[in-house]
């Protein structure tokens, strides 16, 4: 019950920040905004409600620390619902109407999709925080999440040397991050030697919740006398009675391990773990990664939010270090305006959570370490590998037909898709 | 007790200094657990099990629960009760600074699985010999095999027996020195074996097995094999009858208000989520109060659950549904808009992300019929669908209320004629309908998400059902329901899971052309009137 | 007859209030200063604009629903289905400008490694074809989806059941990459509309404009045929279907053809709609969707041609609303309209403004609440 | 066109029609003539309804054979076209349609093309109010024209549906129990109404009201238990021992 008035009074301040917005438009010169644009209401509001509250405390201890450029920062936060066509009507609100200087904000694919072209007219910054499928690059976008090849190649690599698996199960729901991901590692798998017969993709809807066939499907995948992995691109609601139903068949992490590149810290916390110890996921970061960042961090997150339940993720993080590489490249460029900040922002670097140096790359990729954690009884994750050194994000996948020739870069090039084969910017 | 475990230690910890006098195997592999490397722990893992130490059993099954501890290069045991003794030595001692677990990994995890089933292959408890032989049975590790030969002849327990001789086909075939013979009876063992491990094992021999064998086991697969895809068959049947049995649960109560009151209830779905999140407050108090009832959790929670959404389904009918009788289409859409409110008020007070619902130690694990694997929760689900199936009907047989409910049903205008109370019938009625909807609710929460959306993802297929199977028969709910499940399973492996299901729903719109009352229509004058 | 009167009365405010629109919007946007409060701020355009193409939906559903009874929760599917025809012929505009360059496939498909385009996508790329496409195909589907229904006599709520099921498996339909529709991205990154800039403020108050003129023609439409012989046969089916059918009409044939062009002016609403909004995804297929389109119609009063319009306009304005101001309440408030309407205000705000005006005028009785016969006849 | 099996213009033989094994018409048979007034009568249950039903195509007999103007197959057609053939049917309760006016009432009911194209292009000619004019005339509603049916009194109620009828111009009229809840003067003047009707057309009443069947002077059916149990002049059938038993019981 104390969570209602929690949520209603946050609920309240967001209310007062966007009103505080409107009416502040004459006082827009002495302060600087930033909208942070995730769905608050509607099926997105699971995941996105804490990346807009990781904004808030993150621009909140910016002000404290004298804000930016001698300014304040204000946040101007709208609810795009989780509805596609309402991203590009808020993001146009906020850029046009509210004028703010850079944008932290979608989730989905298709949303990022949706607001794309707004801030291409537009001209302004969008900083997107989620791992997603790679294959793009926009002047106006930086993807602060990771690219395939920072999540789902190490993952794979990962399992073929430690767990010796030959035989893959690639599981996704249909959509393009899944697709995209799998037609990565099918390619990719292929390269190393496995054969077709040893890959069995398969995609299910999305909230799918009957998953007896599949589990059993992959069991029986999984007992031609190969050792057997799943790669799950599975999303969001659909896992929950995928883990269930895993468990309820016995699948355990040392027969069929399972390694999932959407399943984080939040998504567990809604499964009793103890039958899927062992299983995995591939992120740059987990809550339970051991450094002096991270742990600070976890302590301002929780004492902001007023909850020691609460848990940190992967794509915080990543609105953490696009929040810090945005303050850094407007105080290269001693100015928000948008031209400067993206010629600034390149090659700025700042401290990741997990102790490294992330840095921004000219395909508006950064790079990242890549974490493999097994499931542990607490829903926490234990990191079982990590790579040596940073991985720089590629925006076009080598093991794609389409975008094997294809590189993004905005700093010499000034091109997000020039083909190195045919030498032009544009394929 | 207490008593008991300390004599225990006390011998453990004089066994422990009496080894200590002699390094040996244990001794040497111990720093390599400090190491943090999986590799070096899977080694020592290995050199432990095989040192015959008396302190190796205690160790591994530290490190699997955890308590196998390193603190500045040394490795400590942590008992359950939180005392540290000296994995080297077993002495008891005070409780290191810094010390961290030792961690584990899957590659760990199997090692300690194989080590410590060969260790017990021997134990007193027959349940840990069963563990111990699969657990061998799996790592093939030919070490085991003198061990496996003793256990086999003392064993008197049947299904151990046979665990164990499988244990030991599978030792032989991976054993590149066993001999042809020993090989040929292996494969005819697992042959008889007959399942889906046996064909694993089968197809998968290793490089420079003898040709006579290699030929015994491509035959003896070919013959599970066919085996196999007659028992799957029968498998998917199952699989639909699950899914059937789901569906029955989440349509039933519909089909009751839909029936009697030719209410469309979309709020039906919400009903379900209220169950399961009733499920969910039951679980917590438990966890916090009761720990030891969680097994019997669910069993506390049907009751609350059918009260909780029971209420919730009297209140709305009295404060929304009966201003709109006679007005189908009006009913639907406030009912939509309960559902929506629900939803929300839902994901206010308990946040937009999923709660966890634990599963009680005897719903896991699976019963495992020849070639069928039936998961415990699946059936637990069945088992139940259909008891409340069978006290829903009869109760409408043979109750009062029962006898209103059916009157009302058939006859409106001449049930009230005589004198029965049908605006209180409608109250009931939709109370019990939105109560089987709680109850269903408890028995999702055990397979799904347990989230404020987890309503509308039924609501449709409820829908399906009850129109396939007719209006206002609860037996055409019982067939439509799985119809539809069985169906839906037998298409999957062929379509998809997606387009599987895209053909149910034009399969069922054409239905509904040709019988637009369903498969179980009431007919005649009654119904036209 | 009285009731003409007062609909013409009606149709005029309501051509001129549009008509007003699609002169003070353009003005206000173009002409006036930005400094000025009056100026109308670029944003606000498409906003309108989506305003505009939703009244048309909800005008296709009161047309069904409030003339004929036919209560559809699929009509969703029809706007998204024209939204799908528009995007088709908006992706194949984009040409070689996608990410990839393909002069032809567009960049989903080559990301799947599609090698050409499918035979649906032919000839989206020249708009006549796609604007007939935009008609015929939600046009094809509710004929034969209605052909179905109407001729075996599916009536009341297993229609409206079935319909949703229809838009759900569309739905699931259009997910599956497979399909050739994008997928759960959809269709998105539209360069341009007939050779205009489609990002360009001119093009999208030109948009606005259109969808206005649509709307405006739409209403004409709907209201040439319930004035007509056969929107009195509509309301006659509406109030007493059997007796409409022993009178010697086939009542299938006019819910069919009645059925066929609410899906036609849903999918021009959803063709408008989609190169305003920038964006076509199979979520517009969503069952909540159509269902809150119904709610629309409820809320400005069914069984007249201006309560849609009004209902549309004043749910959606609150909806952008709530969703900035306070977005955890919006659902509560959209859940209390449904209930609040249905229960307290029955012919929604028309109708009820119309019994408090011929309270006034006194002398006739309140009539019963809509729907008064209903089934009684069978 | 086949030829003709029967001069009757409506002919039953052997019609049965079962519901759930509940035999709502057994192996019923009754023939109409052009231009008769036919009045039926029969206990509830008896099967006057279904006789109507299955006369307008609502209901399919499952054996039996039903003709009209002897070639055209009843059992075959559906409402519409039972309707279009020229039989027109009066509910027991009165079914108008209340939302529309009195005279668009009639103007739906006029004779005419029904096809959707034909209404949506339809424009009301000078013929069509004349006739409309005329009809509201005989059933005494020239006063309400602009009226909802639905404000209409249950008698008006009546009337309107019997003008309706007369607006199809059909051969054959089925009326089901036209003199419910009226007073005795409409219960006079109805019976007035329908005499005048049947001399041109056929029309089959079906009635409780004893009194009203005598005032309509016509040839009587009895039903009982979904067959014809007796035929003739109303004293010629209540003088019939079996019908005395079927009222009165034993």
């Amino acid at each position: 019950m104390l969570n209602v008035t929690r949520r209603h009074l946050m609920a309240l301040a967001s209310a007062a920040l966007v009103s505080g917005a409107v009416m502040g438009t004459a006082q827009a010169q002495e302060t600087i905004k930033v909208g942070v644009l995730h769905s608050l209401s509607g099926t997105m509001a699971i995941s996105e409600t804490t990346l807009k509250d990781v904004m808030l405390m993150l621009i909140e201890e910016q002000n404290k620390k004298g804000g930016l450029l001698g300014k304040k920062l204000e946040a101007v936060v709208v609810d795009p619902a989780s509805n596609w066509p309402l991203f590009a009507e808020k993001a146009r609100e906020l850029i046009s109407q509210n004028k703010v200087s850079a944008v932290f904000g979608c989730w989905t694919s298709v949303s990022r999709k949706s607001v794309l072209p707004v801030f291409k007219e537009l001209n302004s910054i969008l900083f997107y925080p989620v791992q997603y499928e790679g294959e793009e690059s926009e002047r106006n976008v930086f993807y602060t999440g990771a690219a395939p090849n920072q999540q789902a190649i190490p993952a794979v690599d990962y399992l073929a040397k430690e767990e010796k698996v030959e035989r893959w199960v690639l599981a996704g729901t249909d959509y393009v991050y899944p697709r995209t991901t799998n037609k990565i590692l099918e390619s990719y798998l292929k390269s190393k030697g496995v054969k077709a017969e040893d890959i069995m993709i398969n995609y299910t809807p999305f909230g799918h919740s009957d998953w007896q066939t599949i589990v059993a499907d992959i069991k029986k995948f999984g007992s031609a006398g190969k050792k057997t992995a799943v790669v799950s691109t599975i999303n969001g609601d659909a896992n929950v009675p995928f883990y269930k139903e895993l468990a309820n068949q016995g699948v355990k992490a040392t027969d069929i391990p399972v390694v999932a590149f959407s399943v984080g810290e939040e998504e567990l916390a809604g499964i009793d773990t103890k039958p899927l110890v062992g299983h995995l996921a591939a992120w740059n970061y987990f809550q339970s990664v051991d450094t002096p960042e991270n742990k600070a961090f976890i302590e301002k997150w929780k004492a902001f939010t007023k909850n020691d339940k609460r848990v940190t993720n992967d794509p915080m993080e990543a609105h953490v270090i696009g929040f810090n590489m945005w303050v850094k490249a407007v105080e290269k460029a001693g100015s928000t305006d948008p031209d400067k900040v993206i010629d600034a922002i390149v090659g700025v670097e700042v401290p990741n959570l997990t102790g490294g140096t992330s840095k921004m790359l000219p395909n508006h990729h950064i790079t990242k370490p890549v974490l493999i954690g097994e499931i542990k009884e607490d829903g926490q994750f234990e990191t079982v590998s990590q790579t040596d050194a940073l991985v720089p994000g590629d925006a076009w996948s080598k093991y794609l037909d389409g975008s094997k020739d294809l590189i993004a870069d905005w700093k010499d090039l000034k091109c997000g898709n020039y083909n190195t084969v045919t030498k032009k910017c544009g394929a | 007790m207490t008593s008991l475990r300390r004599l225990l230690q006390a011998f453990v910890l004089l066994i422990g200094m009496v080894s200590a006098v002699v390094a040996g195997p244990y001794e040497d592999a111990l720093p390599k657990f400090a190491a943090d490397s999986y590799a070096d722990t899977e080694a020592a893992i290995g050199a432990v099990a095989g040192s015959g130490h008396a302190q190796a059993l205690n160790l591994v099954e530290a490190l699997r629960d955890g308590r196998l501890m390193v603190g500045a290069g040394q490795v400590y045991i942590r008992d359950a009760a939180g005392q540290f003794v000296e994995a080297a030595t077993g002495r008891s001692m005070e409780a290191p600074v810094g010390a961290k677990p030792v961690r584990v990994n899957n590659r760990v995890r199997r090692a300690v699985e194989a080590a410590l089933g060969s260790m017990t292959l021997l134990s007193p408890d027959a349940g840990i010999r069963l563990d111990a032989a699969r657990a061998v049975f799996r790592s093939r590790d030919a070490a085991a095999l003198p061990t496996l030969e003793k256990a086999i002849g003392q064993e008197s327990d049947a299904a151990v027996k046979g665990a164990l001789e499988s244990a030991r086909a599978a030792v032989l075939l991976a054993k590149p020195d066993a001999s042809s013979s020993d090989k040929l009876a292996a494969v005819e063992t697992l042959r008889a074996r007959g399942d889906q491990d046996a064909l694993a094992l089968l197809s998968s021999l290793p490089e420079g097995t003898p040709a006579g064998v290699s030929e015994a086991a491509i035959k003896a697969a070919e013959g599970i094999r066919s085996r196999l895809a007659l028992w799957n068959a029968v498998q998917n049947v199952w699989y639909g009858i699950s899914l059937g049995s789901v569906l029955l649960l989440a349509a039933i109560g519909l089909s009751i208000t839909f029936g009697t009151m030719g209410v469309i209830n979309m709020a039906h779905g919400e009903m379900v989520m209220i169950g399961a999140y009733t499920t969910f407050l039951v679980q917590e108090a438990i966890r916090t109060h009761a720990p030891g009832l969680f097994g019997v959790s669910l069993f506390i929670a049907l009751p609350l659950a059918f009260l909780v959404a029971g209420l919730i389904g009297i209140l709305i009918e009295r404060t929304v549904i009966r201003f709109l009788y006679g007005r189908a289409l009006e009913t639907l859409l406030a009912t939509w808009g309960i559902s929506l409110i629900l939803q929300q008020g839902v994901r206010t007070i308990f946040g937009p992300t999923n709660r966890e619902v634990g599963t009680p130690a005897w719903m896991s694990g699976a019963l495992e019929i020849g070639g069928l694997s039936l998961t415990y929760n699946r059936v637990a689900i069945v088992i139940f669908a259909f008891a409340v199936f069978a006290t829903l009907l009869l109760v409408l047989r043979y109750t009062s209320l029962g006898l209103y409910v059916r009157a009302v049903t058939q006859n409106r205008r001449m049930a009230g004629s005589m004198g029965i109370r049908t605006n209180r019938i409608d109250a009931l009625a939709f109370g019990l309908g939105s109560g089987v909807a709680g109850i269903a609710g408890v028995a999702l929460s055990q397979i799904d998400n347990v989230s404020p959306n987890l309503g509308q993802g039924y609501i449709i297929d409820s829908f399906m059902v009850v129109v396939f199977g007719g209006v206002g028969n609860l037996w055409g709910t019982l067939v439509g329901a799985m119809t539809l499940g069985i169906a839906n399973k037998l298409l999957e492996p062929y379509a998809g899971a997606v387009l599987g299901k895209i053909v149910l729903l034009v399969a069922i719109i054409l239905f509904i052309q040709r019988r637009p009352r369903g498969l179980f229509a009431l007919k005649g004058r009654a119904v036209e009137a | 007859m009285t009731t003409q009167s007062v609909l013409d009365r009606q149709s005029i405010i309501v051509l001129l209030l549009l008509a007003a629109a699609a002169v003070l919007v353009p003005v206000l946007n173009g002409a006036v200063a930005p400094g000025s409060p009056f100026h109308l701020s670029d944003h606000l355009v498409p906003l309108l604009g989506k305003y505009v193409c939703f009244a048309l939906l909800a005008l296709s559903v009161d047309l069904i629903w409030g003339f004929c009874g036919i209560l559809s929760l699929g009509h969703g599917a029809f706007f998204a289905l024209g939204g799908y025809a528009m995007g088709m012929y908006l992706m194949r505009q984009i040409g070689p400008r996608g990410v990839y360059a393909d002069p032809v496939l567009p960049d989903f498909m080559v990301f799947l490694n599609w090698k050409e385009l499918p035979w649906f996508w032919q000839g989206f790329d020249w708009f006549p074809f796609a604007a007939l496409m935009v008609l015929v195909v939600p046009g094809i589907l509710a004929f034969v989806f209605g052909w179905f229904a109407f001729r075996s006599r599916v009536t009341g709520v297993y229609l409206s059941i079935i319909t949703q099921a229809m838009t759900f498996a569309l739905m699931l339909a259009f997910f599956r990459n497979d399909m050739g529709f994008g997928g759960n991205n959809g269709l998105t990154d539209f360069k341009d509309i007939l050779g205009f800039p489609i990002q360009a403020a001119s093009t999208r108050v030109v948009l606005f404009v259109l969808s206005v003129a649509a709307l405006a023609g739409g209403y004409l439409i709907c209201r040439w045929v319930v004035n007509s012989k056969f929107g009195k046969v509509l309301v006659a089916v509406r109030d007493a279907e059997s007796r409409t059918r022993f009178l010697g009409y086939r009542v299938e044939h006019y819910k069919l053809a009645v059925f066929t062009l609410s899906a036609m002016l849903a999918g021009v609403a959803g063709a408008l709609y989609v190169p305003q909004v920038g964006i076509i995804n199979p979520s517009e297929f969503a069952p909540a969707n159509s269902i809150e389109v119904v709610i629309w119609v409820a809320v400005g009063g069914r069984g007249t041609l201006a309560g849609p319009i009004l209902g549309a306009l004043l749910v959606n304005a609150g909806k952008t609303w709530f969703t900035g101001v306070l977005p955890e309440f919006w659902l509560f408030a959209l859940g209390g309209l449904f209930v609040f309407v249905t229960l307290l205000m029955p012919r929604g705000i028309l109708g009820a403004a119309k019994d408090l005006y011929a309270q006034a005028g006194q002398r006739l009785k309140p009539r019963p609440v809509s729907e008064p016969v209903s089934q009684a006849a069978e | 066109m086949s030829a003709p099996v029967t001069p009757a213009l409506l002919y039953l033989d052997n019609v049965s029609v079962s519901f759930d094994g509940f035999r709502a018409l057994n192996a019923l048979s009754l023939a109409v003539d052009h231009a008769e007034m036919r009045a039926i009568i029969g206990p509830n249950g008896a099967g006057k309804t279904t006789m109507m039903d299955v006369i307008t195509g609502k209901t399919r007999p499952n054996e039996g054979t039903a003709l009209f103007e002897g070639s055209h197959d009843l059992t075959a057609l559906d409402e519409a076209a039972i309707a279009e053939l020229g039989i027109g049917r009066k509910f027991q309760t009165p079914t108008v349609f209340e939302m529309h006016s009195v005279e668009d009432n009639i103007l739906l009911a006029l004779k005419d093309n029904r096809s959707p194209l034909a209404t949506l292009l339809s424009r009301r000619t000078a013929r069509e109010r004349e006739r409309i004019d005329a009809l509201l005339e005989r059933v005494r509603l020239t006063a309400h024209r602009r009226r909802k049916a639905g404000e209409l009194s249950h008698g008006q109620k009546q009337w309107l549906e019997i003008g309706m009828l007369l607006a199809q111009q059909p051969k054959l009229l089925l009326i089901d129990e036209p003199a419910a809840g009226m007073t005795d003067q409409e219960t006079a003047d109805t019976a007035d109404l329908l005499r005048d009707i049947a001399r041109t057309q056929a029309v089959i009443v079906v009635e409780h009201d004893m009194t009203f069947v005598r005032d309509l002077g016509v040839k009587v059916t009895c039903l009982h238990e979904g067959s014809v149990l007796a035929e003739g002049t109303l004293d010629a059938v209540s003088a019939n021992e079996r019908v005395v038993e079927v009222y009165l019981g034993r």
